[in-house]
């Protein structure tokens, strides 16, 4: 018993590097799909675009690059496909030059699946330098902000943008954030001024500070890091990536704290030695 | 080319992203060629990439065009003229290539860590002390209802038992870290009581941040399954074979090496 | 007809018990330069009434000049809101009374307000179909040579420079000053020696920071120190470096080291080297140091990112003695576990005069111990204030807690 | 001499110590517009040294390639990317994207650099739980506490650790809110006692390590 209690504790490293690739990828192949606990704060988001009435227009800002793209991208992708689902025209924008191809991509892979036509169903803005100065901008005239979209059509006359001259005509918006700023911006150049709702998805180590616009009614839902987006994607029962990755973060932290105990195991075992061991 | 395949510039990048994303994990096994191979190219292209972006950025963009352009009007005020202080320090740090004015680059080093210090300086003040004050007195009790009442509610971070846990723990562990007093009799108490939730803190943030590192894998390993697709030309498993064979060739050829 | 006519006298009559004669104009209206500001913006100050409400709309309009001109509107909010905020500023830098109603006015595309020019400012009342204008108010704006509300900041910098002074010039006349043990230097000599018998190099990294940041410059004495003892012992020194001032300064401290242990023949130029300022990169290039190189002692000190744990669990696994210090609390979890030694937040300042035993630096410490302390005495008596405050609802102690609040 | 040499860094320093540290109390415009441009002028001066930082990889490289030490055949590889990268990079003028289509050099940025880093950075998520295997071992009683909040923790983040054991959420949230804020102010306060006391020994020129030693005598 000493003997192995012994040559498991001064285990070789790799086994366990092993453990935890085993343990991320497997989930990821095949998710066993564990039930997840949905938060209030996500079900808001969710319940406000079941509540839109078909062809509202829905505004969704990637204001994150590729860095982020493990938690953000799929709150992303499971927030269009309510949308596209529910039949809302879908806006799509960003404020990071860096996440534009990204963005792009999302769209069209969920275009693809509900069959949705660009510049009928939804269209993707593409980037634009100047933030806050960007929004205040949108809000006045949507069509001097972004006279052609990302794949270079025009926007003016465009059949997704019928009747939409600004932002006050958006009826729901999500930023979904790897900053705060991002946010935070939409919140006090956007929402403030022109009156539309809006939500936030964020990163899990920015989600925490962004709980005050909660609470103060600034923001009226947060999807929070990898966890949110896997509550999302329960929510309209459709369990992608996200709850994968949930399952792959479950089964790895499992894996630590079980190594941890079973080396707690050995090292008492061992403690009855000799004073004191190694 | 196959119709299934996608456009040559995104193949042509999955199969470097794959294969150096299988080049840099082979650094688990051992350090190996293909791991030296990944490192060395991953310095080049890093410095390479940093160079262009100063010359851009630092050199054109904030020193090369506003002079420029403040030199070109006629007058040209005098203020314009000031990017020349950076420049000219700048230039002094460089007397390091010549040992025999080398310490002129001290002046430059003056300049900057002046300036650091006491930037510093009122910054810290407000944030780290002032701030950290006022977040840390707050009353232990709440008026409610006309009545006085000490909050009991561990789970509201604001309430009078959390504002006294918190009140010891900054307390102790400020203690701890005091240099010139012992710890001991009561003083080793209060450092021990400040080691104990410096302990817990720890180990709480460790525990915390294991899900970020968490995502960051499941973020590589989906991308690795997203080219193992038909589309990529199955980049990953032919990348992962590839790396494979050759770690197990290299193991070989040290094993004869260090033989009889 | 009999009904309808007592309807209507009901309704007529109700309306006119409804709406008193008037609505009330607000009072103590006026307007002032916002104090304590970069200019370009006014305040407006008036008292608060009991019948403010959320019904009861307020309009700011605002002219130039004396009022001569056209007025604009600029903002409009309901009468319950835009009060003072208690905390907001310091009680020797209150621009309006407790429960008044405080608005600052900054300059905007609609209304650029510029400093030096009078402006005129007034308000409209609305509740229903009744208004009421305030008086005309007059200010001119302008820019701020000193922000009166951060004097408590000016303060402590000033009282700590006099304690530091102080206990410096103390500690020249009695050197002697006793100083607890931190495990983590006792372990600097052992980790060189153990490098010197094994014949194998000592690795020394001073983290992400530039020159400009405190920890960089505290890691960089620190290395003033480790070198002298390095060049006695004959041992041989590596420090890759992120940023290439760090660099260059190294490189005189080590060559000075040198000089003055007595060694400036064993100086080598290269000890000092640049990799790249690429956070992920340079770990990459240290990891394979650390694998191919084995140094006996890795030295972690300055501040630090992610990195940390991809530097200390290599160099772990090589076998090395492992001495971290950093102010960087969010990576200190990860040196703590994966090092031999940790030197902990200010730990890593004190190193230098733990080290070199200087008089000077020794004095700064127990300045350093003074500062905390009297921040110890400011959290504990705060709170007892704060606690009293509540129990006899008084809010005379703001006096001196407003001290100790960080006000922008 | 002497004076160009010792006294002159020094009272640079001092001026630019004083004058910074006053900045933040002045609100007025022409102070904001000081420290704006001088942060730039900080840009420019490292973007100077960059220079020397690069000649010393080049001078380290150069010397391995040298004296043929082993594995001198990958200081040939660093010097390739290097110099494709800057070919590349001047070629596109430093963007990565030109009228929306991808510049060699954002070719470069996206399938080389930005999975090279997110690789290395991954590798995190080995070493966490490597160095947790190691290190939390209930050696004394603070190695027990570390261990035990760390594995609360770990518990209480994920779903299938709430659904074993629902309270470790909860205490999660204390742990963090609580226990860990009040070690982080503290930590903070102790080292802006140090950062400050350092700060003004640079400025009044007690502490002169940074300009190569010579101490105080």
């Amino acid at each position: 018993m000493k003997a192995f209690a012994r040559r498991m504790i001064g285990i070789d490293r790799r086994i366990i590097f092993l453990l935890i690739a085993a343990a991320t990828l497997l989930p990821l192949l095949q998710p066993f799909g564990l039930p997840i606990k949905v938060s209030p704060e996500v079900k808001a988001v969710y319940d406000h675009i079941e509540k839109l009435p078909e062809r509202s227009v829905f505004l969704i800002s990637f204001d994150f690059d590729p860095s982020s793209k493990p938690e953000l991208e799929p709150q992303a992708v499971a927030l269009l496909r309510h949308a596209f689902r529910k039949n809302l025209r879908v806006i799509g924008m960003t404020h990071w030059l860096t996440g534009t191809g990204l963005a792009d991509g999302v769209f069209s892979t969920a275009a693809a699946e509900y069959g949705k036509v660009r510049g009928k169903d939804f269209v993707f803005l593409g980037w634009s330098p100047g933030g806050g100065a960007l929004i205040i901008a949108m809000g006045q005239d949507l069509y001097t902000a972004f006279p052609s979209d990302y794949s270079k059509t025009p926007t003016r006359d465009m059949p997704v943008l019928e009747g939409v001259r600004n932002l006050r005509d958006v009826n729901y918006m999500i930023s979904l954030a790897a900053g705060s700023s991002g946010i935070e911006m939409w919140y006090v150049f956007g929402k403030d001024k022109y009156r539309f709702e809006m939500a936030g998805g964020a990163t899990g180590v920015i989600a925490p500070g962004l709980y005050p616009f909660l609470r103060s009614g600034q923001i009226n839902g947060l999807i929070g890091g990898l966890q949110g987006a896997a509550e999302y994607e329960t929510l309209i029962g459709q369990k992608g990536t996200a709850v994968a990755g949930m399952d792959a973060q479950s089964a790895t932290h499992m894996v630590i704290i079980v190594l941890v105990i079973l080396c707690n195991v050995f090292y008492f075992t061992l403690r009855g030695e000799k004073g004191r061991p190694a | 080319m196959p119709e299934y395949l996608l456009p040559s510039g995104t193949l042509l990048g999955a199969w470097a992203a794959a294969g150096l994303t299988l080049f840099i994990y082979s650094f688990l096994y051992k350090d190996n060629p293909l791991f030296k191979l990944g490192e060395h190219l991953y310095v080049g292209i890093s410095v390479g990439y940093t160079v262009v972006l100063t010359w851009h950025t630092v050199f054109l963009r904030l020193l090369w065009e506003p002079l420029a352009k403040s030199v070109g009007e006629a007058p040209a005020s005098p203020g314009s003229y000031l990017l020349l202080i950076p420049a000219a320090l700048g230039l002094l740090m460089l007397a390091r290539f010549i040992p025999k004015i080398a310490w002129l680059s001290r002046i430059a080093f003056a300049f900057v860590v002046g300036f650091g210090s006491g930037v510093a300086i009122p910054r810290v003040v407000s944030s780290y002390i002032l701030k950290q004050i006022e977040d840390t007195v707050n009353p232990l009790l709440v008026r409610m209802d006309g009545g006085l009442s000490l909050g009991l509610d561990l789970a509201a971070p604001q309430s009078g038992i959390n504002t006294v846990i918190l009140l010891i723990g900054v307390v102790s562990v400020l203690f701890y870290f005091f240099f010139s007093v012992e710890h001991t009799g009561a003083g080793m108490v209060t450092a021990r009581t400040g080691i104990y939730f410096l302990m817990i803190a720890f180990g709480a943030a460790f525990g915390y941040t294991v899900m970020s590192r968490m995502s960051l894998l499941i973020g590589r390993f989906r991308d690795l399954i997203t080219f193992s697709g038909a589309a990529y030309g199955y980049a990953t498993p032919i990348l992962l074979g590839v790396t494979i064979v050759t770690l197990a060739l290299w193991e070989m050829a040290v094993r004869r090496r260090a033989g009889p | 007809m009999i009904v309808a006519s007592i309807l209507l006298l009901l309704l007529t009559g109700g309306a006119a018990w409804a709406a008193p004669s008037a609505l009330p104009p607000p009072e103590g209206f006026h307007a002032l330069d916002t104090p304590n500001d970069a200019g370009r913006s006014l305040s407006l100050v008036w008292k608060a009434s009991p019948s403010d409400s959320k019904d009861r709309t307020v309009q700011i309009w605002i002219g130039e000049g004396k009022g001569e001109g056209e007025f604009k509107i600029v903002a409009d909010f309901p009468a319950n809101t835009r009060y003072m905020k208690p905390g907001e500023f310091p009680f020797w830098a209150q621009p309006a009374g407790p429960g008044d109603h405080y608005l600052k006015l900054p300059s905007s595309k609609a209304f650029p307000i510029e400093d030096g020019k009078p402006y005129a400012v007034k308000l409209l009342v609305r509740e229903g179909d009744q208004e009421v204008w305030s008086a005309v108010a007059q200010a001119t704006s302008r820019a701020d040579l000193f922000n009166t509300a951060q004097v408590n900041n000016l303060m402590f910098v000033l009282a700590f420079t006099g304690v530091l002074l102080a206990s410096i010039s103390a500690a020249r006349r009695n050197p002697h000053v006793r100083l607890r043990r931190i495990a983590g230097l006792d372990a600097v000599d052992e980790a060189i020696g153990r490098s010197t018998e094994m014949g194998r190099p000592i690795l020394y990294l001073t983290g992400a920071g530039d020159m400009s940041e405190v920890p960089t410059i505290a890691a960089t004495t620190i290395l003033g120190e480790v070198a002298k003892k390095v060049a006695r012992y004959d041992t041989t020194l590596k420090v890759p470096h992120r940023d290439p001032i760090v660099m260059a300064v190294c490189q005189e401290i080590v060559k000075e080291a040198y000089i003055e242990a007595g060694r400036p023949d064993a100086y080598k130029e290269d000890s000092n080297f640049f990799i790249t300022s690429d956070q992920f990169s340079y770990t990459a290039a240290v990891d394979g140091i650390m694998l191919r190189e084995k140094p006996a002692a890795n030295f972690f000190m300055g501040s630090y990112f992610a990195e940390s744990l991809l530097l200390t669990e290599t160099g772990a696994s090589t076998g090395a003695i492992q001495i971290a210090g950093t102010d960087s609390d969010h990576q200190l979890p990860f040196f703590v576990t994966t090092c031999d030694y940790t030197l902990i937040g200010e730990e890593l300042y004190a190193a230098s005069a733990y080290l070199s035993r200087e008089p000077v630096l020794v004095g700064t410490l127990r300045g350093q111990d003074f500062g905390k302390a009297f921040i110890m005495s400011a959290l504990v008596l705060g709170t007892a204030l704060a606690t009293v405050g509540v129990i006899f609802q008084t809010e005379v102690f703001n006096y001196v807690l407003d001290f100790f609040r960080d006000f922008k | 001499m002497i004076f160009l040499k010792r006294q002159l860094p020094l009272a640079i320093t001092f001026i630019m110590g004083i004058a910074f540290a006053l900045q933040y109390y002045i609100p007025h415009p022409v102070s904001e517009e000081a420290i704006t441009s001088v942060s730039k002028w900080m840009q420019i001066i490292s973007g100077f040294a960059l220079l020397l930082g690069v000649a010393s990889l080049f001078h380290v490289h150069a010397v391995k390639i040298k004296r043929q030490v082993p594995g001198w055949g990958y200081s040939f590889v660093l010097y390739l990317g290097i110099f494709i990268t800057i070919l590349v990079g001047f070629w596109g003028k430093g963007e990565v994207k030109v009228d929306g289509a991808q510049t060699a050099f954002g070719w470069l940025y996206d399938y080389m650099m930005v999975p090279l880093q997110g690789t290395m950075f991954s590798i995190l998520a080995f070493f966490i739980a490597s160095a947790a295997y190691r290190a939390f071992r209930a050696r004394s009683r603070e190695a027990s506490v570390l261990l035990i909040a760390a594995v609360v923790v770990m518990m209480g983040r994920v779903p299938l650790g709430q659904f074993l054991l629902p309270w470790t959420w909860d205490v999660t949230q204390w742990l963090l809110n609580v226990m860990n804020s009040a070690v982080r102010r503290a930590i903070l306060i102790g080292v802006s006692m140090g950062s400050i006391a350092l700060s003004l020994k640079i400025i009044l020129g007690i502490e002169r390590s940074y300009l190569g030693g010579g101490k105080e005598q």
